[in-house]
């Protein structure tokens, strides 16, 4: 009977740990995407500009996914023998946007523009670590406040530890 | 020997006035003329819209739990015939010496650059502490997870958050509205000029009642409206120096025709 | 102790300990050590039952609806705009008084040196501990958004926060945790000796537990000698720090501006009521344990005696103060205070309990003028539980008639709680029996070694005094 | 510990270690998703608004509007800072109008009705197939020749939308097509028409007045067009000029009321008398302008005959009537509560005449001229009682109703939905299940005003040509149409003369072309554009086109005499019996009822009591004393018409002779909000409809009060209205005021 309930409380114990284990460090920091989109080709190889597509950047506190159009405007002509081009071809023919995960995500007290980032200057690669290696995109930032408020103290943003200048 | 209490004294009390760590950047400030308010309430429904309140319904009316961040006070005096009804809007007066903030144990609420006195939501722990203290009643709690049936989500503003149960919060002086006046004053590579902010509550005031403004601008119009003889501040007397200044209302003798 | 302070005794006080031990000398030194562990290893069917009904109280009335709560919000309560403490905060201001005198008292009587007080500290110091337990559950039964408890707790962390040292809150988290702390270990220490007994005299699982927390004690002088002197340091540390505890309490409210609240004599009035409470608290509590624990030969009439005087003291205090808290309001005569005041004492429902309020806490008591009632089980009861409620409305009242009429009458709006307040408030009765419960079972509930020093070296019969 | 449990010990660590990790990737909330756009709109950025320039349509007033779009959604309706009615302001109703296009309740489909009528139980068809059924009930009207029998009732409806539906309508072969609301106000168009030639309510220049004086007028809150009678209000009290003053005589204490410097309860039905003695005293006092025209009308109305009808003291008419005369300039205004009664359009003459004997006229009183030609029709011939008469004479064979609530907003007394009854075949186009739609047979749900084009040329204007364009904000919510293309395709359906004639592809070009046609008629507009594109696309983005002021003037024709009466207004109901008058009043929010399903209004605690969620009455505290009534307590309203409950309001701002009950509550459909909520007092109220005009009078009966009733509890939001002295609301004196300005300080 003590056993049992020795056996019950360890069992206990390592199911806990278990599960913070899992939500903490196995939290899927590059998940499979709807289409096999590389970054590695397009930033990466084909040299492109990464506001080409990401058309809001600069505008918007958004950055944007390129709406299926613009990846049409492309692979009408450019490797459309592809099956993930033909995947992304059978989305514009059914006329539907393509779901894609959101890798870089905020809460919802959360207010981050971008634009404000991108108009000083910061490079993309500082946040979002250098995409013309990834195959598959890999968010490789914690997006913790911690990480949030190391690079503002260290640029010396104004009232940039203020709470109200990050949080909504 | 006296100079040394005056210079601890002097210390406590640097230490305590805002303004102690930074300059304010600015110091915005509310001016309601009382004389054009004549209580229409456009403001209140202006305030739901922008900034997410939700409505609770008769339940949760009748216990006093309503959303309102900005409510029209009414009082009355007198009886038939002789009645006199006065308004006034009451929202967060953003004071200065604000009894919140010292509640708040954990810098839920605090002042900023800006001469604001704002409430981190997603800090809040929900002690209650500085809706005890405030002295204008302004605070408004998350009592439950709120919902809004479907579709009537889609009107809600995404800059501004959706309070979560358990929340504190109060008005804001629609800072959302501040930060987009900056975020574009930034892209035109100029400060933010008097005008270019108009909260929720001013914007909508049919009589044109609400003013606001950085009363650290000298050329600006609450700045000079604060200079009113009919200017006066809610509760003065309890020095919790608020950032809302009203102008008194007009009424009283006057009845060449009456009596 | 006893070894080294006998002589202390060798005069005087001999009336009184007639009075306390009617049997005289009569009481063995090996009776007492039965006596008292006879109360824990020997359990009735009605102490199981007593046991079953408290933690299935505690369950059912305070763990599901604060599970209710915490899933639905905050909004379950009665808690509305003006007024977002009611009875939450009540019920934490009145454990918080009810511990107050426990260890207090204990801390207070023993560098007086009052010898009627070795029979019942124990008791009352776990009464304190206890009751600071309840009273910190409400800290978090109150708070929105609870399971974020550990944001008002200074550690560091990534996100560069720090606490607001100035709110009152944070002065109350350091207060209590440290009473909390310090009136634990001043009832582990006092009682390292008797835990010792009780090792020597059980056996199986317990012998392991009580070995452990015996600390390997022996009794040896020199044992002795740092036991007293770690006890008489936190007897004086903790006289202070209780003070201060209650006072820091007080100006969670008294340090707003809200009329009937910000009182500059709120932290005496708190100070005195929270003794008064807990004085009233332990009179409640012995009765029922010496009856409950057949130990009436070592809880007797005169310790409820000199607790009565006790009461009579702190009752004309109280009201002192009240009385004086009351003028000023009046005399300052400003329209907040005033409405406070008229809304707290002539307004229905309100009135009623304030005028209880004052009858049991002012009027009551002064029955404990006459030896009579003072020795009397039946008017011990009576008053003693009078004053816990009249002390529970006291805290009730400063909040719920306070906080509904602020400075703006617009928003005046009266406080009705509902039964997940009242639930949980019954719950935490229940909560605070089951420790006591537990406790009483598992710990030397009355001193051993400190009786046995009352009833002096045993000698031959008939020549026990000198 | 033994090798064995060890292991054993590892095991099950093991295991539970296991089971929690899968447990965690189970439970772990999915990744959210980015889903572009698949083309992206060119004018939408995300996570930046879009305005919009429109225009409001909640009420006639036709307020200017900016509605913030972000996402493709609608967040928020502000006023138009450059529109000339509103300036940049909005009233509550109009900003809840996001409510209205978001609302759960909304019909998103064509619905056709399987039940019983009135049961609420309808089954969804597609657009297609209610068309066709809506077109086939029509050609066979037509092919029986009943195409008269045809009638079009909707809420007053203007310019180009207004065009669309009387071309379809007469091209159709009916001559039935009328505007209905509750408050259409024709008693006063009507007055204004035989006073000073229009048909409508001319622009009141408050802003310049210096002494207003209100009879029964709640500009504030709900008459004509609160945002810029408010606006001027404003600016009329801390402006550029001296402090204007206003006095409202009313029985009642309304929001405008509240903020007078005089409240004159004068007895209610006897304003028109009062208005005519104060004229009559400046005409006497030699104070008037042309006094010499009037003196013979004016004579009947003496101040010292009038006092005690009207009880008000002969020296307070008299001090009024000075003051009225020597501030320059002043202004009379005659609102609802005496445009209301039975003989509200003698009392909107009273108050006509009173402007011009102090010589307001063309001052303060500005005709409208409609320069623009969209303006709203009002036509006086057109009536409710016509409608009824018809259809229970088996004249009405088919019934189109469109904005217009008439089962809600005509009394029980109209007997009206026994006459819907006789009507074979009712469609309707409203969005919202209101209470007419429910006896719909067809419903096909239109767009709200966020969602649709439209124009608007706002009525009263400003003293300025005014026309503003409604442009879709977003897109729809629902499976709604325009109102506009649902006639443009009921046209095509039907055929013959409206086909022929209604040949626009859509209403969105149907507006346009008649835009071009406006803009080719009027040489202001064309004045600094580059032709009609040019000139359409500017509108676009201001939200429409105006003119500078016009001056205009008139001359109150003494004809208008012939309509005055004598006596104070008539009351339905023996003042034995029923001894209080009954004052059913519009609420800041729900107005004749349609604000009742928007849980912002809902909530918005009124201004002078602070209920929300419900009907109230209101009763001075003497008078409830003397009933032995207290504040909440339910009470029967009894009328010898029939018979409400609601809980009391303890109203300091009512005369002991009266009470009153917010009209907009009590509705029987309409949504979850408005369901089931209040009472209803329009239900107990007498049909007078004035055979003139055709508005049927408010504020026509007296009532009795009983305790007892059903209904749900009264909630208000205040918790005393006392001030108790602590210098909440502060307050200078007049005089004071006065010196401030004097001195400068």
């Amino acid at each position: 009977m003590k056993k049992l309930i020795l056996y019950a409380v360890v069992g206990g114990i390592a199911f806990i740990i278990g599960y913070f284990v899992n939500y903490q460090l196995f939290s899927d920091r590059a998940p499979v995407q709807p289409i096999n989109f590389s970054h590695k080709i397009h930033a990466g190889d084909n040299q492109i500009q990464c506001q080409y597509c990401h058309i809001y950047a600069e505008r918007s506190r958004v950055s944007g996914v390129p709406n299926v159009k613009r990846c049409m405007g492309c692979h009408q002509i450019i490797k459309t023998d592809s099956p993930e081009i033909q995947k992304v071809a059978s989305y514009w023919d059914k006329k539907e946007p393509i779901p894609w995960v959101k890798v870089y995500n905020l809460p919802d007290h959360v207010y981050f523009p971008h634009k404000r980032h991108v108009r000083a200057g910061l490079d993309c690669k500082n946040c979002h670590g250098d995409v013309a290696t990834m195959a598959r995109i890999e968010k490789v930032s914690s997006l913790q406040m911690g990480w949030c408020l190391s690079c503002h103290s260290k640029k010396e943003v104004k009232n940039g530890s203020d709470c109200w200048t990050c949080h909504k | 020997m006296s100079g040394f209490f005056e210079r601890i004294a002097g210390k406590l009390k640097s230490y305590r006035e805002p303004g102690y760590y930074t300059k304010l950047d600015h110091k915005w400030t509310m001016v309601i003329d009382l004389d054009k308010c004549n209580g229409c309430e456009a403001c209140v429904v202006s305030c739901y819209a922008e900034n997410n309140l939700p409505v609770v319904g008769k339940e949760e009316c009748e216990k006093s739990r309503a959303f309102s961040w900005l409510r029209i006070e009414r009082y009355v005096e007198g009886e038939y015939p002789d009645v006199k009804v006065k308004f006034i809007p009451v929202m967060c007066q953003h004071c200065m010496k604000a009894p919140c903030e010292t509640g708040c144990p954990v810098y839920a609420t605090y002042h900023n650059q800006d001469g604001l006195n704002v409430q981190v939501y997603n800090r809040c722990v929900g002690t209650f502490t500085c809706a005890t203290y405030c002295t204008y009643d302004v605070r408004r709690f998350n009592w439950f997870t709120y919902k809004w049936p479907k579709p009537l989500e889609a009107q809600l503003n995404p800059d501004v958050s959706v309070r979560e149960m358990g929340v504190m919060e109060k008005c804001t002086f629609c800072i959302q509205r501040i930060r987009a006046a900056k975020d574009k004053a930034k892209d035109e590579g100029k400060d933010v000029q008097d005008g270019d902010i108009k909260p929720a509550c001013s914007q909508s005031c049919p009589t044109g009642a609400i003013y606001f403004g950085d009363l650290q601008d000298p050329n600006s119009v609450v700045a000079k409206l604060a200079k009113s003889p009919r200017r006066y501040r809610l509760l003065e007397e309890l020095n919790a120096d608020p950032s809302v200044i009203y102008l008194k209302r007009v009424m009283g003798d006057g009845n060449s025709s009456h009596e | 102790m006893a070894t080294h302070h006998t002589s202390d005794y060798q005069t005087g006080e001999l009336k009184s300990r007639d009075l306390s031990y009617p049997s005289g000398g009569g009481i063995s030194y090996k009776e007492v050590n039965e006596d008292v562990v006879r109360t824990m290893t020997q359990t009735g069917k009605w102490y199981y039952l007593a046991l079953a009904g408290a933690v299935s109280g505690f369950l059912a009335f305070w763990i599901l609806p604060w599970a209710y709560q915490i899933y639905k919000g905050q909004g379950v309560s009665g808690l509305n705009t003006p007024d977002f403490w009611g009875i939450y905060l009540t019920n934490f201001v009145f454990w918080i008084g009810i511990s107050h005198s426990g260890t207090l008292l204990s801390a207070i009587l023993f560098i007086t040196k009052t010898p009627w007080r070795r029979s019942i500290y124990r008791s009352a110091e776990a009464m304190t501990f206890f009751s600071v337990a309840t009273a910190a559950v409400f800290i978090f039964v109150h708070m929105g958004r609870p399971w974020n408890f550990y944001w008002t707790m200074p550690y560091p962390n990534q996100r560069q926060l720090w606490l607001n040292f100035q709110s009152p809150l944070m002065f109350d988290v350091f207060a209590i945790s440290t009473y909390a702390t310090s009136s634990m270990i001043f009832l582990y220490f006092g009682s390292i000796p008797d835990l010792a007994a009780v090792r020597d005299r059980v056996t199986g699982w317990r012998k392991q537990v009580y070995s452990a927390l015996a600390l390997g004690w022996r009794g040896t002088d020199s044992e002795w000698h740092w036991l007293f002197k770690a006890y008489t340091f936190f007897a004086v540390f903790i006289i202070p720090l209780a003070v201060s505890v209650h006072s820091i309490v007080s100006w969670d409210f008294a340090l707003s501006k809200v009329p009937g609240l910000a009182k500059t004599i709120f932290a005496p009035y708190f100070v005195v009521g929270a003794i008064y409470s807990g004085s009233a608290g332990i009179v409640t509590l012995m009765v029922i344990f010496r009856k409950a624990m057949k130990i009436e030969k070592y809880i007797t009439l005169n310790h409820f005696d000199k607790l009565g005087m006790l009461l009579l003291v702190m009752s004309l205090l109280w009201s002192y103060i009240n009385v004086v808290e009351v003028f000023t309001g009046w005399y300052a005569n400003t329209s907040a205070e005033n409405e406070t005041l008229i809304y707290r004492m002539f307004t229905t429902p309100y009135a009623y309990m304030f005028w209880l309020m004052i009858f049991t806490n002012t009027i009551l008591p002064l029955l404990f003028i006459f030896k009579k009632c003072r020795t009397s089980i039946l008017a011990c009861v009576v008053v003693s539980l009078g004053i816990n409620v009249g002390m529970w409305l006291e805290r009730y009242l400063i909040l719920t008639t306070s906080l509904p009429r602020k400075f703006l009458p617009y928003m005046w709006h009266d406080y009705i709680p509902s039964w997940v307040e009242i639930s949980m408030t019954l719950g935490s009765f229940c909560f605070f029996a089951m420790l006591f419960l537990l406790f009483v079972k598992l710990w030397p509930s009355v001193s051993i070694y400190e009786v046995k020093e009352d009833i002096g070296i045993p000698m031959r019969k008939g020549g026990g005094h000198h | 510990m033994k090798r064995r449990d060890f292991l054993k010990f590892i095991g099950i660590g093991g295991v539970g270690a296991g089971a929690g990790f899968v447990l965690g990737k189970v439970s772990k909330p999915p990744g959210a998703k980015l889903i572009p756009y698949l083309i992206p709109p060119e004018d939408i950025v995300p996570g930046v608004a879009t305005w919009y320039a429109s225009a409001c349509t909640q009420c006639g007033a036709g307020c200017g509007t900016l509605v913030r779009v972000m996402e493709g959604r609608a967040k928020k309706i502000e006023g138009n800072p450059a529109h000339p009615v509103n300036r940049g302001g909005l009233c509550a109703m109009g900003q809840s109008s996001v409510q209205a296009l978001y609302n759960p309740d909304r019909i998103t489909k064509p619905l056709k009705r399987k039940g019983p009528r009135g049961s609420g139980d309808y089954t969804e068809i597609t657009w297609d197939e209610a068309l066709k059924t809506l077109a086939e009930n029509l050609t066979e009207l037509k092919s029986k020749g009943n195409s008269d029998k045809l009638h079009l009732l909707t809420s007053p409806l203007s310019g180009t939308l207004d065009k669309l539906v009387r071309e379809f309508v007469s091209a159709f072969g009916s001559t039935n097509y009328s505007h209905y609301g509750l408050f259409q106000r024709k008693n006063l168009a009507f007055a204004n028409l035989s006073a000073m030639g229009t048909a409508s309510v001319p622009h009141y220049d408050i802003e310049n007045t210096k002494y207003l004086l209100s009879f029964g007028a709640d500009f504030s809150s709900t008459w004509v067009s609160p945002v810029n009678y408010s606006n001027g209000y404003g600016k009329m009290r801390q402006g550029a000029g001296e402090r204007g003053k206003l006095v409202q005589v009313e029985p009642r204490l309304s929001l405008t009321g509240a903020n007078a410097d005089e409240w004159v309860p004068a007895k209610p039905g006897t304003e028109a008398l009062l208005a005519l003695a104060i004229a009559n005293t400046i005409v006497e006092k030699g104070l008037a302008k042309d006094g010499g025209a009037w003196r013979g009308v004016l004579s009947r109305y003496k101040a010292k005959d009038v006092a005690s009808i009207c009880d008000v003291s002969v020296e307070r008419i008299e001090a009024i009537a000075v003051e009225f005369a020597h501030t320059r300039p002043s202004l009379a205004i005659a609102g609802d509560s005496v445009s209301s009664y039975e003989n509200g359009i003698a009392g909107a003459i009273a108050v006509n005449i009173l402007n011009q004997v102090a010589g307001n006229i063309g001052v303060t009183v500005i005709p409208n001229g409609d320069d623009l030609g969209g303006g709203r029709r009002v036509d006086f011939s057109k009536k409710i009682s016509t409608l009824i008469a018809a259809a229970n004479a088996d004249k009405v064979k088919a019934l189109i109703v469109y904005g217009a609530n008439p089962v809600f907003t005509t009394p029980k007394a109209a007997k009206l939905e026994d006459a819907l009854s006789k009507v074979p075949f009712i469609a309707s186009f409203s969005s919202f299940m209101d209470e007419t739609t429910a006896q719909a047979d067809l419903i096909l749900p239109a767009h709200t005003s966020l969602e649709d084009w439209g124009d608007d040329f706002p009525d009263p204007g400003v003293g300025a040509p005014v026309a503003s364009i409604i442009q879709p904000a977003v897109g729809p919510v629902f499976e709604t149409k325009s109102l506009g293309d649902i006639f443009i395709e009921l046209a095509k359906a039907v055929g013959g003369n409206a086909a022929g004639k209604i040949t626009a592809p859509n209403f969105a070009e149907y507006l346009k072309s008649s835009w071009k046609e406006l803009y080719s008629r009027n040489r202001e507009m064309a004045a600094g554009t580059l032709g009609f594109e040019d000139f359409w696309n500017k509108t676009l983005q201001n939200g429409g086109w105006w003119g500078p002021p016009r001056k205009r003037t008139a001359t109150v024709s003494a004809r208008a005499s012939e309509h005055l009466t004598g006596g104070p207004a008539r009351f339905e109901g023996e003042e034995g019996q029923y001894p209080f008058y009954l004052i059913p009043y519009a609420q800041t929010a729900y107005m004749d009822g349609r604000g009742a399903n928007l849980p912002w209004l809902q909530e918005l605690p009124d201004p002078m009591t602070s209920v929300v969620w419900g009907t109230w009455v209101e009763i001075n505290p003497k008078t409830a004393e003397k009933l032995g009534l207290k504040e909440g307590d339910m009470v029967n309203v009894e009328s010898p018409f029939g018979k409400i409950s609601a809980p009391v309001y303890l109203y300091p701002g009512i005369r002991p002779d009266t009470v009153a009950v917010p009209i907009g509550q009590g509705h029987s459909h309409y949504g979850r909000y408005a369901k089931g909520r209040g009472a209803n007092p329009i239900e107990i109220l007498p049909y007078n409809e004035d055979p003139r005009s055709g508005e049927a009078a408010l504020n026509s009966t007296r009532v009795r009060i009983t305790r007892g009733g059903s209904g749900e509890r009264m909630v208000k939001m205040e918790g005393s209205t006392k001030e108790l002295g602590r210098g909440i609301v502060q307050t200078v004196s007049t005089s004071e005021f006065k010196r401030m300005k004097k001195e400068g300080v």
